[in-house]
């Protein structure tokens, strides 16, 4: 045994020891703590990813002394090691970027109490990741969903804790039909370990018994995790704890804590019940139709808004709509572009909402649109970066968001069936994207005497000319200055981007390579 | 603080009407889909079976060997799959810690809800304090057995540190705040709670990296039965029970006044 | 024994239809309290001591208590709230 | 319906717990009521879970007098998963709880639909 195959195992247990450590700290020193928490599971996971890229193979760390059905287990792969640099990655950025507003937004006696939260969801979105074991997911997946609920209560506005108790009751729905699935499971079963259920799944479906129980499993597997990571007709309580939390909280949920659930219910498929199954029960076809679904009326939802962080939530609906139609497509494709969607709209959303951050910062924190009339003048690198985010999110090449969908369209070809109504969605979700983000750059470009309605004139077609203005623009009336760590890290956030944008084909092919060892 | 008019109350009623049918629909559907699985499962009681597998063989007929706890069920949670366990910990702290960031009063507000008599203590009462007196020493006694004896007899760290988290309670509720305080201040608290995290995080992360290494544990598993026995058994459930008989009462107090 | 065990299930579905009809909070939350007692016995019939030990201190003692304080900081809430607006 | 509806009566009775609370954390727009349902509902699922490991006719699995034949115990694993998850479930209640006490500080009412129509003015 390596020692870098310890590295899951580290890097579990040392954000959790960096939670313990916060709950007496002073924010300082909690804020220091967890960002070097933070840059060491970066740095370890990246390290990891190197090792298994080169050997090839996926590993088995077993927690304790008992080997596998007696004991926990974790797995790690390629696809596991890049899902973790990506979120530390995000994590990290998110923090450092929404730091001032945190400091801002919460009072100095719980900030310490918000970076252990902070750590705490980084040890349950590893655990959720690394985990072979359903029970272990289930354990991490309420740490993940009481963590999650208590950053965007730390805000204490009454319409955050509104927004909190709405998401916890939908979290706690959720994680009982989870936790009633794993009973089941076991019940036919009697194992908790991917691996050896599915085993006896296999023999079961050899003998053709406990079909019925099968499928509701299923069935409840995938409406638990789609209501926690807010598949469209269950995404009600998403824009409002999105939409009021500080921005670092919104970051981090939009950013990772969604995608975690995503990871967790792949796993299920691919490791617990195999994708012939799934294809068996048309499961697959609900997810598809729920994300289509998602896609359209996400950002129909998004159209009507004024309030640019719901409406960057909104958005976030319609892009975990574009996740699971990608799941749903049911082909290797498929599934490498909804994998790699993640990835993009990891890195794309807490972006965009620090980005929002630093244009409501000229404007008085006002959250209304129209507040923002010229903010990109006045915080020339946050307009930078909200034009970046929005034409990543629309499609346009170069940005990561036009590989995703590229790979989308492609994987459609695949699937006959669904090729048409996918192609189609993908057109009319990219116009109604453009239709929202198009007007929000203007606004924020336009100068102090235009009109708004102008802006909002501007057609699809027109997309471009906003990417051009901030070189062309004389001086601007008032530049805001920003911390240079802020500064730093959306020229990170932008430049990871343009990366995943350009140099899609390594990351395609982990992903790919990872899903086979899955 | 203003109310609803009669207006905004009608249009929420409209929307709730839909909301009843809608909810009604999700229930049939699933208690309908429920009983009809739970009818094709197992058979109830059966030893044959699947749940009844040589996974639970080798906990039964290995487990005194391998764990030293006489209670196979303790000798599960804290050393076969003692990762779920670790995680359910830090749920209880995060729940702690959660309360202690939505409910924690300054020193000033608390001071003046413990001067207050509150409607829901009667310190005044000789039955009760009568009572309590007695009672407080025999629960926290009786939580004190009940962990140590965790490998040996049912209950463990987390029953025993409910029952004297309970017990806690009935000694702050029978007298009061201010002798509470002498030995169970915001400073203990912390200290406690942390130092017993600690020592579970580190005890377990130490088993955890030698048996992910394949090396041999250096810690002696004792003789089954006897008090000192299960290897790291009987440490891990003090600091188990002393993490939630805090938690406990940090949570009772947090509610009650909003600091301990 | 099955017949022991129909009725504790039975006191058991009893006890949440209760709770989910009943108006009063104070009466929804010591009827709880009794549901998890009896929960606590369905663990001794089912062999699970563990489990019993932990229901009865946590589910009906932890538990119960902290819905009694919400409850009764509620009500003072309440109070204090009228005596302000008279 | 399958055959064994009538023998599998302990796992019947979880189920129809489960829907109750299910029912009552869906229908009730009292906070308090809510969470109640949600700790009804999570109990369901560990009656159902722990039923899964009775054997009939079998000992608690504490092994008394040194006697180790698996056959003679009753399944000791979901006995484990039930009492993580009765700790998950109390951490969680507590957290609602405190959440609802904030909320009542802030609006003065513990009824759903009152607190997000009073909410949607803080926007």
């Amino acid at each position: 045994m390596q020692l870098i195959q310890n590295i899951p195992f580290i890097s579990i247990m040392l954000s959790i020891l960096a939670g313990v450590f916060c709950f007496a700290s002073k924010a300082k020193l909690a804020e220091r703590l967890t960002l070097g928490a933070l840059a060491a599971i970066t740095l370890m996971s990246a390290a990891l990813l190197a090792e298994l890229w080169q050997t090839g193979e996926s590993f088995i760390f077993s927690m304790g002394h008992f080997p596998a059905p007696w004991g926990n287990e974790l797995r790690a792969g390629v696809f596991e090691a890049l899902m973790a640099l990506a979120f530390s990655v995000v994590m990290l950025l998110s923090l450092i970027a929404g730091r001032e507003r945190i400091y801002d937004d919460i009072a100095p006696a719980r900030q310490g109490l918000y970076f252990l939260m902070i750590n705490l969801l980084m040890s349950s979105l590893l655990a959720l990741i690394y985990t072979n074991d359903l029970f272990t997911a289930y354990v991490f997946v309420e740490i993940n969903t009481l963590a999650a609920c208590a950053i965007v209560a730390s805000k204490d506005t009454g319409e955050t804790i509104t927004a909190t108790i709405r998401y916890l009751i939908m979290s706690l729905l959720g994680s009982g039909m989870l936790l009633i699935a794993i009973s089941l499971i076991y019940s036919v079963t009697g194992h908790l370990l991917m691996d050896h259920i599915r085993a006896s799944l296999e023999i079961l479906a050899a003998k053709g018994s406990y079909e019925v129980p099968l499928a509701v499993v299923i069935l409840l597997i995938s409406v638990g995790l789609a209501i926690k990571s807010a598949l469209y007709p269950f995404h009600t309580w998403l824009p409002t704890a999105h939409g009021s939390a500080t921005t670092a909280s919104s970051a981090i949920l939009s950013g990772v804590v969604l995608k975690g659930y995503v990871i967790l219910l792949l796993k299920i498929f691919y490791r617990v019940f195999g994708l012939e199954f799934i294809h068996q029960l048309q499961v697959a076809n609900l997810l598809f139709a729920f994300g289509l679904a998602g896609m359209i009326f996400g950002s129909l939802y998004a159209l009507r808004e004024h309030n640019i962080k719901r409406l960057l939530a909104y958005s976030s609906v319609a892009q975990v709509g574009y996740i699971f139609m990608g799941i749903g497509l049911s082909t290797a494709t498929g599934t490498v572009a909804a994998c790699f969607h993640i990835l993009a709209h990891a890195i794309t959303k807490p972006m965009l909402f620090c980005a929002a951050d630093g244009l409501m910062e000229t404007s008085g924190h006002s959250r209304q649109i129209h507040d923002l009339k010229s903010a990109g003048h006045k915080n020339r690198l946050a307009g930078l970066a909200f034009t970046a985010g929005s034409l990543s999110m629309i499609g346009i090449p170069l940005f990561s968001g036009f590989v995703s969908k590229f790979y989308f369209a492609t994987a459609s070809l695949e699937s006959p069936g669904k090729m048409v109504m996918t192609l189609l969605v993908l057109a009319l979700s990219t116009l109604l994207n453009a239709m929202y983000f198009v007007p929000v750059i203007v606004t924020i470009y336009a100068h102090e005497d235009e009109g708004l309605a102008q802006g909002e004139e501007l057609s699809f077609a027109d997309q471009f000319i906003p990417e051009a203005e901030p070189e062309e623009t004389g001086e601007p009336p008032l530049v805001h200055k920003s911390p240079v760590s802020y500064k730093l890290t959306m020229i990170l956030f932008i430049l990871l981007n343009i990366f995943l944008g350009c140099a899609y084909g390594p990351v395609l092919e982990i992903i790919e390579r990872g899903l086979l060892m899955f | 603080m203003r109310r609803l008019s009669e207006n905004e109350f009608r249009i929420i009623r409209r929307f709730r009407r839909l909301y009843a049918v809608v909810a009604a629909l999700v229930c049939l559907m699933m208690i309908s889909l429920l009983f009809l699985t739970v009818s094709n499962l197992p058979i109830f009681g059966e030893e044959s079976n699947p749940a009844n597998n040589e996974v639970v063989e080798r906990y039964l007929e290995k487990g005194l060997e391998e764990t030293g706890a006489v209670n196979i069920t303790a000798g599960i949670i804290l050393d076969y799959r003692a990762f779920d366990t670790f995680g359910e910990s830090t749920v209880l702290f995060l729940a702690v810690a959660a309360v202690w960031m939505l409910l924690k009063k300054e020193e000033k507000e608390i001071r003046v809800l413990m001067e207050e008599t509150l409607t829901y203590a009667p310190k005044e009462d000789v039955i009760f304090r009568t009572v309590a007196r007695f009672l407080t020493p025999c629960i926290l006694l009786f939580g004190i057995y009940i962990i140590l004896n965790g490998h040996l007899s049912p209950g463990g760290g987390f029953s025993g540190g409910a029952v004297m988290g309970s017990g806690l309670i009935l000694y702050n509720l029978s007298n009061g705040t201010a002798r509470t305080r002498r030995f169970l201040n915001e400073k203990v608290f912390t200290r406690v709670v942390m130092g017993a995290l600690f020592f579970y995080a580190l005890a377990k992360s130490y088993s955890f990296f030698t048996g992910g290494n394949h090396l041999e544990s250096l810690i002696p598993l004792g003789t089954p039965g006897s008090i000192f026995s299960g290897g790291l058994i009987l440490p891990l459930n003090i600091a188990v029970g002393l993490v939630v008989a805090c938690t406990g009462y940090g949570i009772y107090a947090l509610f009650a006044r909003g600091g301990l | 024994m099955k017949a022991f065990m129909v009725l504790i299930l039975l006191f058991l579905i009893g006890c949440s239809l209760a709770v989910s009809l009943t108006k009063k909070l104070l009466t929804a939350v010591i009827i709880f309290m009794s549901y998890s007692l009896a929960m606590s016995i369905v663990w001794i019939v089912l062999k699970a001591p563990d489990l019993a030990v932990t229901e009865a201190a946590v589910g009906a003692g932890i538990t119960s208590i902290l819905f009694f304080l919400t409850l009764a900081r509620i009500k003072e809430m309440k109070g204090e709230k009228d005596e302000a607006s008279k | 319906m399958g055959g064994n509806f009538f023998t599998n009566y302990v796992e019947i009775s979880a189920v129809v717990l489960f829907c109750i609370g299910f029912s009552t954390l869906l229908f009730h727009q009292n906070l308090l009521k809510k969470i109640i349902g949600f700790n009804i509902m999570d109990t369901a699922i560990y009656l159902f879970l722990a039923a899964k490991g009775y054997i009939a006719d079998s000992d608690p699995a504490i092994i008394v007098d040194g006697i180790l034949d698996a056959g003679r115990y009753v399944n000791p694993l979901p006995g484990a998963l039930v009492l993580t998850g009765i700790v998950v479930s109390v951490s969680v209640t507590a957290f609602s709880l405190a959440l609802v006490l904030r909320l009542y500080e802030k609006y003065g009412t513990m009824h759903m639909d009152e607190i997000l129509y009073l909410s949607r003015e803080d926007r």
